[in-house]
């Protein structure tokens, strides 16, 4: 009999999680993280291992599903987010998870994305970000910081970047987080949290692309300089940050500013308290907006998240309303349904 | 006190209703096709609106027409050309008028011939008034003012008085042809239930009308068209889009799986979609994406899933679908693909019939491609096509093209309603045994399993990339990739082995073979029918199955001097059929958003034969 | 000799806007009206006729085009906004104008219309916003709301409608406005600012399908009913509205509430004052928020403008640059480039 | 003190250089074959990368290899199989084996060759100590100890110097081909200006390795290999995708209009964009689109206001393309489609080289939507038919296909320089005339006329649906379709009266033709010529125009007794020729991902002469 069903009595490790494909990542590169972390996170979830499917579009970190031993579709550029639809609609007893990078999600998968985020669709989608095409060896993305000088923009790039999670927050994703691949407890975290949600959940992994884009959010990761440029979300409590904690951000009417703890001028009291629940999105369109603005440190954490119906729960609410209202389907009355008459 | 008239028994009549968008015609038209139908009549519609919703009331691209031909022998097509016109306006008659029998009968609101409409339908001088309509029988009704004096003392607004004068033509009509009232009149009592001053007005416009053709001197001759010996059943009318969504939903049921259709809105296919989102009762998800694209995506994916999977489109969609087919193909998912035709190429002719898609679904896509290609011969066929679609899908885990047209999707026919339950089941057994489990290993079909998202132990991954052989993982092995590429060209070809014969049809012994596919049968069949009645020798096959072709198509077509090939496009079933069995073929090419006129094919055949053209 | 070079020497008027096609959209289609205000106001921008494109893709209001004398390419569905680039950075003296349907622009073209507002292209898109995919005979569009029946959603769509101002925004927009059909001076006026603007100008236009989707916007635009559902957004002037100016909205930290001008309670000096020009998005988004607010006007006006070099703009600086670095292109010499050998 | 060896003069030698993604085979290749072509040796070479960036060091699918084939005769493919393999470690070695020619040399960094990468090799036995290299002349060099013997006292990590050890092998084979060290010592200074240490480091490699040979016993032959007898001029050595870039450059400059690429990046087109993007001082625009669609869509607007327009992309990309590619045919503009091939079907293989889109560039849109398609037949042919590409579709108003693939793309040869104002101009006039405008009216060409916004008084809208004769207003006429359908298919025909005849190569008396299109032209043209050294007799066509086929392609095919169509794919030309002209054709098809050796095609003409394989 399936080994498989003896598994599913005893409690699952990272290990069950894994496939015997050797990974074909480049050494060092950040997508080998957030692989790890899903893998620990997963036997956490409670869910049995074949009701997971991976499925992706194309690029390097469109392989992942090759090396999770769950259901796996390694589909076309882009597309992923739509196939993810499909394969929930077809059975939302399904754990759907989409696997993408920032060129195949945010460039020719956009449309996909932002129409799966309105739909709320209930399904997780971690967005590889490195910022660059690796797969097909290095062209800015649309999340590439304009002046950026790649294959393809020899004298820099002139596209402005898209912040992934303004697009999520104002198609309508109801669950919108930010990690990093640096950082391991905090991304399993986010992944934890994301698994919870009930509805289409939203992740932007910051990941290191170590051949093409090394070093993109170094800033971010090395001890030194982490604590004074990252500020870590949580909910209720005040936007906090710096090496000592020494730095603050206060809302000004609805602008953000940034605060020195040290000079008395303001205390923690003064501080943003972040509230996830809010229903209102302008709190995560300004925290999305802080990476434009000078001087100010990039939130990781969840941004929002709230409660909306999914498109697939709706869906099979409709079907139930109106199989309860017209009786479940019969062909031969259908055939006959409007007029009919009889030859003899 | 009625007068007396002559009584003319015909067997068959072709009538043409064309007014203002406004002016209701599809639904007179209907209301006709209807009665002839419950009165036991064979035949067959084709509706023919403007491009536009709602275009500016008289003008010439503002007019649409119905067209009906019923009759009491069979029936294959809508009628060449009318014998009799209901013309509401100007326009109406001036679009109209070329495609009339010599000596039509044309019936004529003659308060629509007004300056304006005359200049909407660029008329200089009134037709009414000059020689134009000579050698027609014209029968001038002042059909808005006697409409309005039959409603006398209802309280109605002016327009809505202008808008029941479409009832009073069908009652005309009903008088002309001697039908019953009362299914109309039935209909009306359902239709109207909450608006009983509409349900009056129509009811009494539709008698006048038909108490006007009794009572007046106009009228001197009366028609009769008697019902035609149909098979014995129940019947109902269909058109091919919604024979397309029942075959769908049979199959579904017939499977034992869901049913899930991703599609995005076009024109002429939209509403198999809009069908298929009433049976929900019957589990059928419909899901209208942000685009094709995400339509076949999702379709995809619930193939993957372990639904029965669709997705419905014209030309331009497809196209656009056609990389996602691909990712089909190379994941071996059963997906069908509807593709009703409509005139290109790009944006083309939207609302116009054309059979120029072939190609594009033999070929439109990258790489070594394959897909069977099933195509529809008439609105009825669309269900059983349908149908056939799934069953192949799922037997051969394989994209299938069913291909349709606009003429098919929006003209309807009688439907012989089928038994339920002497619809064959199609056999689906997900893969549950993990000892033998290979993601491509092959049955005797060549298919391989199909393993679900959500049964334990087959835990698998599937993509774009190579396959390897049996296993299913990636492979960039030469000598694999060539192995797959011939095994998935391997597999299409194998459905040759069920796949029905072609029938010959007509003289088997002829040496002129007319070879049509799709949407052409019925001009073809009757173009044969009538000629072999006038003496002439010819044979007939029909393609519905075109990738593969049926096994005994080399057989047939290396027994004929001459194979005519009629298509509406520039000759791609021609194409296919030289690059397969190097025959030649003549071409018969029509590309005008129109299917073929029976007598068009008729003449093109006798001018085989060395003759000249009839009538 | 051309009667347009006749033309350009006189003052045109909007008849000079005119083809003489015949317009096609149904009696009473709220196109006219847009259409109506554009020939009204292209005469006054001093821009020649000749330099004048407007794009469109498919749908009733994609045929706009034809109705305006001017060059015009009606494209594919969804696809006006690339082909519109197109135009433009091949020959940036154009004034490109896109006129695309709720469902041209949101559904199929959401990929294209979000990607050229990230790299703000400098042309002015126009969304007929029906809320109904009109030339396919009443389907529900992306900006429909839930629960609408229409022919294929015999029981109601279970989709969440996209806020077009919203999706603006977040991909960087440099110039987003809502008016209506109906409103022809605030029409015109929105117009006249979009064409003014350096950058990518979206206006949201709500426009009446009286066919398959009447009366969509009834409570906003009947002279009853007006004054109450709708806020008149002004650079500088408080949130204020209502038949007698009676209603205000004023913020309360980031969340905005309706309040009553008539208990003496609050003031005009207690309500949001709209700033245009904020480069906060957050502000924008509250805006746009109110929609799904019980009992808030729906705000018509300019959103936001803010300035930000246009894509076109670099593209050509940039060739420039390298022209003056490397010197104007020479095939001999490129020819040359890289290792070269004799043969005698 | 030298010792003696004996000097071998060849004709004609193959190398291939292999080892992990790091070992910096690609570079260490092109340095020798950059030696070589200053030489003055004929030359072709092909790279073969691992689809993965970076794959793991020491695994089977992580190697990178590169083939020279290098000659005193005139070169036409990169060599069947290498006569010199250079093998970096033993996964190198296990790939790589089976390809060589029977007592082929293997130079073997023999240090490589520990358990660890023995392993990963899937070696279960040191292949150095048993019998699997019998048959080669196997030359084992402690090519890492040597190395860094050679760099003793510098200052670099263990690593730098490990990623030195190509050097020292280039070495080694400069001395073994007799070949100097300047240009890559040149190369180097360049290279590693602001690195001194690199720059000593690789120096002294290199010349290490160089006397290695000469002084260790191991070497006891040296190889010779005269220059070429190559026309008089200037060469460099380009590839497929530079020639293609600098084509589109020099049709710009000759048009005198600007260019402009909508494209998205794919493998293995992207560098077609890459190279353009460096051409910003030619006035060249090039815009990275979102995807295909807006890539081809921005084009096609950017073609409408007047600019020389381009998409460049791969069989996938091209799926996506297909319906905006039909709105470049029913809007009659200038647009040139570049599809660089690769393994289908769906992602396929992306790095491999296959010819499987001819079918997709012919058919795959909606409707009959008629496209030229050229076909390009070396890297340097690139440059030609990128030029031609451009010429054709601002003379006939029309979108136009130019097909290359991985293999031409990748693979570069010497390429003579062409002298710049020898390249005629490539006539572009816009249309200014206000009084004779008519938007779809036609030249002697059939073009319509070219009027781009900003003209005064030619104010006009096009658009996708059908256009009226001359007007270009939209029409929904049924004739006026007929018409215009007819019309663009017979403007595509008539490229026909100017493109070039084909030429029949090799015996015009035989028997057999071979006929080949795009990237076969190397392989079959080797094949023939080596035949007929042997004495067969066999004749040879080759494809660059494939829509429309060139004017003498039926007196030439039905000259012959047998046809031979040696195709990339599943016989795609074959069906093109046999569906046109009615021939049988004998397909010989090969889908491996790579291009065909010559003695593939040799001996499949040998079998058709009923002769055994050779070697
Ligand atoms: C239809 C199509 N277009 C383009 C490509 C080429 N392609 C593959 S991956 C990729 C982008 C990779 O970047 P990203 O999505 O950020 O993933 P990463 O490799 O960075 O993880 C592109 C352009 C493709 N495979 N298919
Ligand atoms: C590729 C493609 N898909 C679908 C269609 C069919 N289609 C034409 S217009 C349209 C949507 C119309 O709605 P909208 O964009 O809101 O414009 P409106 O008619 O409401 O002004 C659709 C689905 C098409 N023409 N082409
Ligand atoms: S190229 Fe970059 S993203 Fe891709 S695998 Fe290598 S490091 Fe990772
Ligand atoms: S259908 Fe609606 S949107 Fe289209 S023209 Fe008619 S009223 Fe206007
Ligand atoms: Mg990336
Ligand atoms: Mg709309």
């Amino acid at each position: 009999m399936s080994t498989n069903n003896v598994m599913e009595n005893v409690k699952l490790t990272s290990k069950d999680f894994a496939t015997n494909q050797d990974v074909r990542w480049c050494p060092g590169c950040g997508d080998y993280s957030i692989l790890a972390q899903v893998q620990r996170v997963s036997p956490e979830l409670g869910i049995p291992k074949e009701k997971f499917v991976w499925i992706s579009g194309i690029g390097c970190s469109s392989r992942f599903p090759y090396y999770m031993n769950t259901y796996g579709f390694h589909t076309i550029h882009g597309r992923a987010p739509a196939i993810a639809t499909g394969v929930k609609l077809a059975n939302p007893d399904l754990s759907v998870w989409v696997a993408a990078g920032d060129g195949d999600l945010l460039s020719i998968g956009g449309n996909h994305f932002i129409h799966a985020c309105r739909r709320n669709v209930d399904m997780k989608v971690i967005l590889f970000n490195n910022r660059i095409y690796g797969l097909t060896k290095g062209q800015y993305s649309p999340t590439s910081e304009k002046g950026k000088k790649t294959k393809s923009s020899p004298y820099g790039s002139i596209d402005f970047p898209f912040l992934p999670v303004n697009m999520a927050v104002a198609s309508g994703a109801t669950f919108v987080a930010r990690s990093m691949d640096r950082d391991p407890k905090h991304l399993q975290a986010m992944m934890l949290r994301a698994a919870a949600h009930h509805g289409l959940a939203f992740i932007e992994v910051y990941q290191n692309c170590n051949i093409f884009n090394d070093g993109a959010y170094e800033p971010l990761t090395n001890k030194e300089s982490k604590a004074d440029n990252v500020v870590v979300l949580e909910h209720g409590k005040p936007l906090i940050y710096g090496k000592n904690n020494d730095k603050g951000i206060r809302m000004d009417g609805m602008n953000p500013v940034v605060v020195d703890l040290t000079t008395g001028e303001y205390s923690v009291n003064d501080l943003w308290i972040h509230d996830e629940f809010d229903a209102n999105p302008g709190r995560s369109f300004v925290l999305a907006h802080f990476s434009d603005l000078k001087d100010f440190p990039t939130p990781v954490g969840v941004f929002r998240q709230i409660q909306k119906s999914t498109y697939d729960g709706d869906l099979f609410a409709q079907l139930d309303e109106v199989t309860k209202l017209k009786g479940k389907g019969d062909l031969a009355k259908l055939f006959r349904s409007g007029n009919t008459w009889e030859v003899a | 006190m009625a007068k007396d008239f002559e009584v003319q028994v015909l067997e068959d009549v072709t009538v043409r209703f064309a007014g203002d968008s406004g002016d209701g015609m599809q639904l007179t038209g209907s209301q006709f096709s209807n009665t002839a139908a419950l009165f036991g009549n064979d035949l067959s519609t084709l509706p023919d609106y403007p491009a536009e919703i709602r275009a500016p009331a008289g003008t010439l691209y503002g007019v649409s027409g119905f067209q009906l031909h019923f009759s009491s022998l069979e029936v294959s097509t809508p009628g060449d050309s009318p014998d009799v016109l209901i013309a509401m306006n100007p326009a109406a008659l001036k679009v109209n008028l070329k495609d009339l029998k010599p000596g039509a009968t044309i019936i004529i609101n003659e308060n629509a011939f007004d300056a304006k409409n005359l200049k909407l339908a660029h008329y200089d001088s009134n037709p009414l008034e000059n020689e134009s309509l000579a050698g027609f029988n014209v029968i001038l009704v002042p059909l808005s003012r006697q409409t309005a004096a039959s409603l006398e003392g209802l309280k109605l607004s002016v327009k809505d008085v202008e808008r029941t004068k479409n009832f009073f033509a069908l009652g005309i009509m009903y008088w002309l042809f001697d039908r019953p009232l009362e299914p109309t009149l039935k209909w009306l009592d359902g239709k109207f239930k909450k608006k009983p001053t509409y349900l009056e007005a129509n009811k009494k416009a539709l008698t006048a009308g038909y108490y006007y053709g009794e009572n007046t001197e106009i009228f001197t001759t009366r028609y009769q068209v008697k019902p035609a010996r149909l098979e014995k059943g129940t019947y109902r009318s269909i058109s091919g889009n919604e024979a397309i969504a029942l075959g769908f939903v049979t199959a579904s049921v017939k499977a034992g799986i869901p049913l899930y259709l991703g599609s995005y809105p076009i024109t002429p296919a939209t509403e198999i979609l809009q069908e298929l989102a009433n049976f929900k009762n019957f589990g059928v998800k419909t899901f209208q994406a942000e685009d094709e694209i995400a339509g076949v995506a999702s379709a995809i994916g619930a193939s993957f899933a372990g639904n029965l999977a669709l997705t419905t489109t014209s030309g331009p969609g497809l196209a656009l679908k056609s990389e996602a087919i691909g990712l089909a193909v190379m994941t071996e998912l059963p997906l069908v693909i509807v593709d009703v035709q409509r005139g290109g190429p790009s944006t083309g002719l939207p609302t116009k019939t054309e059979q120029s898609d072939l190609l594009q679904a033999m070929y439109g896509r990258n790489g070594e491609s394959p897909v069977p290609i099933l195509a529809a011969s008439t609105p009825s066929d669309c269900f059983d096509m349908a149908f056939e679609a799934c069953r192949i899908a799922v037997k051969y885990m394989t994209p299938v093209f069913l291909l349709s047209e606009g003429y098919l999707a929006n003209g309807s026919e009688p439907w012989k309603i089928p038994d339920v339950d002497s619809i064959a089941e199609i056999p689906v057994h997900y893969w549950k045994n993990t000892e033998t489990y290979q993601t491509y290993a092959r049955d005797e079909n060549l298919a391989r399993p199909w393993a679900i998202p959500g049964t334990p132990g087959l835990e698998h991954r599937i993509g774009g990339l190579e396959k390897a052989h049996i296993y299913g993982t990636v492979s960039y092995v030469p000598e694999n990739h060539e192995f797959m590429v011939r095994m998935r060209d391997a597999k299409v070809k194998k459905i040759q082995d069920e796949i029905p014969d072609l029938i010959v049809m007509g003289d088997e012994d002829a040496d002129l073979l007319i070879a049509g596919w799709g949407g052409t049968y019925g001009s073809v069949t009757e173009a044969v029918v009538n000629l072999r009645k006038k003496g002439y020798k010819v044979a007939q096959i029909h393609f519905k199955y075109i990738n593969p072709f049926p096994k005994n198509t080399k057989a047939i077509l290396n027994k004929y001097k001459q194979i005519l090939v009629p298509e509406r496009n520039l000759g791609q079933l021609s194409k296919l059929l030289k690059a397969e069995f190097l025959v030649e073929v003549i071409e018969f090419n029509k590309i005008q958003g129109s299917p073929f006129k029976s007598s068009e094919i008729e003449n093109k055949i006798i001018s085989l034969f060395g003759g000249k053209n009839v009538n």
